[in-house]
């Protein structure tokens, strides 16, 4: 039995994983970088460990300062997270060499999925719809026109190691192909070391629907339905939620079939989750496979009430699922919302920083993943997420209501956040009609630009007045730091106290 | 007391007229408004106005003079302007509009590139300087054309928000 | 349609109602006395009245000023809450005079099941069991003895406009009750202005067992299941569940059945709870009605996926109820903790006071109700409770497992509270097991009493450790104001900066 | 630096070793203890000691020198003994121990009752002072045979927590 798993990650989703280690009463390993010494992370877990300077590449991607970790304190496993090392197939092989359980699927099943020409092929075997397109790499203008006149206009030439929207050209006329092509093959050169690149038909206004799977060591293969992702920004999920608003229980069943049919091309163990391209017509093709636990897990875990965490580490275990495709059912709706440090105002650019004040909403259905506190600095090396915010409602009407409500109480002050973006993405009007694709934030980035919030010449006044007496009151504070009995007011004495809690 | 307030473009002239413990009327520009308010967490405020109930957060600003106000539905820049600010800015209001020629970093992050040099040329939209952060580089723009003056960052520090990057000329 | 609704309560449900409000696009009015002007339904409100100082009898049970601030702000309807004018049957009347609508049973159906003489007899009617005893009012020791005869020894004497404990004398043997009689009789006169007592049989090791109603102007009546409430301490609620670990579906649905019949019984309007004893042999009698919001109703919430606080709204509203009987079921198993602010080592003395420092728990399953906020003052007026911690698990064990993992994470200082002592009530092996009755904290004081933290002696020596440097930083500060470039250790740059965020 | 450290019962010595920014090396009685600690909140520390990681939150107490402390599953209340504590019990040590004949609050609330007065004699256990607060009453009884020397509050009076209410001779 599994006892002490170490997490070799950080942030939000650490957190997310000992949680559930706390609850099975598994102890917990941290890892951290010089920048993380004060994460949340380190302070949750049991035991945490120094592996490197601040940039991934010198802490968290260091495969034998981990493994070494995992060593010392004595961890039977290894829980990746998301991102770094857990689609590393070398990684996974590594842990096995090292008589460490990965938790997640075998090396074999990620590198299969982790080259996109290999899992396109793959799923042609095992009957599951890909995108029209080349079988297998593109080697020469000729091959490339050829397929390109096969599937027709407009193409999409992708990196075969590539991912999250590098080395992919879009191709609309035939004399942007030749440029297209060596373009990508360069940019897959420098970014994966591979120049291997194929051609799929480019899919017009798609959703962006997958499937979360979860199979184990004895065979068995369920799905736990969709999950929307189709609201990005420059192929950066901003919105997910379940059920999709497009999705018929038909079509659910049959891409569900199909998710387990790609789950078990690769006796997939774990959970790990099929991503489709949905077009207009309702037509769906297999776009990529996750190997891995993913960001938007929590909405799945709400609407299906499984704790997919807890299931990875079972599973690992070598227990079997606990669930059978007939105990999965979807019960109401399920949203969530990434909060960023970003500022929207200003091109989206991040915003790391001094977490000067936060206050994070609760109540009924209401969930929030998150790791920053106030005095925490979030740092510049990493992931500009800051937490989930996730809620349920019995309808979608009721979920987007109370996604409202929860985002009116978020509040995060010192770094700039994506929280009014968000508000202004639920008050939008196709966003609630449920008709949109991963087009929706470009198309509609007007309206959602657009200052929204009802406030009259009273809302103004009335924070000059709060400043006014903010600074009044500072700087008779400056002048005499002996309390006058002129100061005799609650935000004095507030203050007053402040300092005496202080020494 | 009396003070004048910036927030945005506006500038409001802000007057103390009456303190009783927490009730407060204090009058801006032509408005009188009398509200009772108190500190009730650092840097929150709760303001009560004619029965509507208000939570105003006073986040200190680069100095003592600015803040960042949030409310329930906005967020303002807010800065004071005293008789002190109102004298710098008689006595040498070339320093004031000598800012322009300070290129700083709105955010923390790490240099990445400084694709121009000390007494070089530059025209409008060229990017001075890469900085990253999260994964993501941002380039900073020359406003207008200029000549670089001194270059203060080296490529691969790290720096701070608000930190001076570049001085023009 | 209600656009407005004034909230005539404080604390956590204050809150929990306007969450509901603002979901709905529902305005809130926040009424205060005294003590409560910085408190966090103030804040959270639209708008917000003084209602004059801080003893409740002083304020937020003053009927006149409510209906004045109501009229004044424009709200259409009033939410009681629980507590304060919820049960009262004037107020209710009161509201209907005033053009107001009380958010709430009919002014008749409170006061029937308020009087429990008059609610007893009510329920035998409508073929609800009882408890053997008095069908009306015992006015002579003789008609007592011939009651107490033919049902047997142990008794209760009972005040019947009593409640939460007062009034009330159990009787062993057939010399004490005379005097029984006389003390009950004069301790509600004094209590309740009405020296009306009854008997009924003493249910030994009982359950107490509750079934949450929610009816329409429409006379649709239906249950949402039980909520199992035995875990008390005199006579106040500590611990609830759902579902109860001794109900079979067989009498789940009977009792169901008669929780519908007391309340149809009553012509029974919003929510409302019937809580029932139920013995060692699964006998099951009518013990009183709350006919109002309970404080433990997120359970219910959770496990079968409604919002009673809209639903309340709704009915108010004229809507007829949202489900059928056949639409309510339960899912996984929910449990709350009610976290006091009171000193379990010295004998649960309540503790008011500044709270210095509050984190609380989130993440999967969890769910928190509160009003506390760091630098606030709990005042001694009021409550002793700070919050309610819910919890969801797909089965009863993983429930409590995730209740560990949340109190773990709950932190509040500066006042002392009662999580320590429910974490000892999660590791107590008949909790566990499920095996308990009323009695339960009574007969393991012992157990739940004792040191169960796992400490070796270098758990002390840090705690020593920290302080030791904490006053070494502290003198030293005191010492310098000014920066020495001696400190610069991390904390000291915090303290710097902290400052710094302070001016 | 060396002090004596009080926590429950037990007086530990305690001594700074070594100090090298955030790593810090303390002897604790006989024990030699080498730690990374860091404030993170205010009033809480992470420290790292032997891999494991501990959250220790130090809450300042009635005065400068007393703290409450919480670990994951521990709380304590801890006392610094420093040489002007010493001092001071070596000068004066009839006050420190007359500090048992002061009854204060242990929490806050409102005087119910005072059914004693001035010059009083009473025995251990009666009844000196009644206190509510959320809306439970609690009794403070006298702990040994006394005479009331003083009644510092009144009935109907709101206290603070840890205020002196009676003196007994």
């Amino acid at each position: 039995m599994i006892k002490k798993i170490l997490i070799a990650n950080r942030g939000e989703i650490a957190i997310r994983i000992m949680r559930s280690c706390r609850e099975m009463g598994i102890s917990t390993v941290a890892v951290y970088s010089e920048a993380d010494r004060t994460s949340m992370h380190v302070r949750y877990a049991d035991e945490a460990y120094y592996i490197g300077p601040s940039p991934s590449s010198e802490s968290y991607l260091k495969m034998d300062t981990i493994l070494e970790v995992a060593k010392k304190s004595g961890a039977d496993a290894i829980h990746p997270g998301y991102g770094f090392l857990s689609e590393n197939a070398e990684f996974a092989k590594q842990c096995g060499k090292h008589g460490v359980i990965f938790i997640g699927p075998s090396p074999n099943a990620i590198a299969t999925m982790g080259d996109k020409i290999t899992a396109r092929q793959t799923m042609i075997n095992a009957g599951v719809p890909v995108v029209p397109g080349t079988k297998k790499k593109i080697a020469t203008l000729a091959e490339a026109k050829i397929i390109m006149e096969e599937i027709g206009l407009p193409i999409m030439v992708k990196a075969s190691a590539g991912g999250g929207g590098k080395g992919m050209r879009l191709v609309h006329t035939a004399e942007e192909l030749s440029n297209s092509l060596k373009a990508a093959q360069s940019e897959a050169r420098t970014a994966f070391g591979d120049d291997s690149v194929y051609i799929e038909k480019y899919i017009e206004s798609p959703h962006h629907i997958e499937f979360q799977v979860l199979g184990d060591k004895y065979g068995n293969i369920i799905h736990l339905c969709e999950r929307e992702c189709s609201i990005q920004r420059r192929h950066q999920k901003v919105i997910e939620e379940t059920p999709s608003p497009i999705l018929t229980p038909q079509l659910r069943d049959e891409m569900g079939k199909s998710a387990v049919a790609a789950a078990k091309s690769v006796n997939y163990e774990g959970v790990g989750t099929i991503e489709f391209l949905v077009d207009a017509n309702l037509n769906y093709f297999f776009l990529e496979m996750n190997t891995r636990l993913q960001v938007e897990h929590p909405i799945t875990e709400r609407v299906v009430g499984v704790d997919l965490v807890k299931e990875q580490i079972r599973v690992a275990n070598g227990d079997p699922i606990s669930y059978k495709q007939e105990d999965i059912r979807q019960l109401g709706h399920a949203m969530e919302c990434r909060i960023y440090a970003e500022d929207p105002d200003n091109n989206f650019m991040p915003s790391p920083g001094l977490v000067r004040h936060i206050t994070e909403p609760t109540g009924l259905g209401v969930r929030t993943d998150g790791y920053v506190y106030k005095g925490y600095e979030i740092p510049i090396y990493y992931d500009p997420m800051i937490s989930k915010l996730i809620v349920w409602g019995r309808t979608r009407s009721g979920a987007i209501d109370r996604m409202k409500r929860a985002l009116s109480e978020y509040k995060i002050s010192g770094v700039r956040t994506s929280i009014r973006f968000l508000q202004n993405i639920m008050t939008n009007k196709a966003f609630n009609d449920g008709i949109y694709d991963t087009h929706f934030i470009e198309n509609e980035m007007k309206q959602l630009m657009e200052d929204h919030a009802p406030c009259d010449s009273n809302c103004e006044d009335i924070a000059i007045i709060t400043a006014f007496l903010d600074y009044l009151e500072k700087i008779s504070t400056m002048e005499s730091p002996i309390e006058s009995s002129e100061m005799q007011s609650g935000w004095k004495q507030y203050g007053r106290r402040s300092n005496l809690m202080r020494l | 007391m009396e003070l004048d307030i910036k927030l945005n473009k506006r500038i409001a002239k802000v007057k103390l007229i009456k303190r009783d413990q927490d009730n407060v009327t204090v009058q801006v520009d032509n408005k009188e408004y009398t509200l009772d308010i108190r500190m009730v967490e650092e840097h929150v405020y709760s303001v009560l106005h004619n029965g509507k109930s208000n939570n105003v957060e006073i986040i200190p600003g680069e100095n003592l003079k600015k803040y960042y106000v949030n409310t329930l539905y906005k967020n303002y820049d807010l800065e004071i302007i005293d008789a002190e600010s109102r004298y710098m800015q008689n006595r040498n209001i070339k320093d004031i509009a000598g800012e322009l020629n300070i290129i700083s970093t709105p955010m923390p992050g790490k240099i990445v590139r400084i694709p121009v040099k000390v007494g070089q040329k530059v025209t409008a939209d060229d990017t001075l300087i890469v900085v990253s952060a999260m994964k993501m580089e941002s380039e900073y723009k020359a406003g207008r054309d200029a000549v670089i003056k001194k270059i203060l960052v080296k490529e691969g520090e790290t720096v701070k928000g608000h930190q001076h990057l570049l001085l023009l000329e």
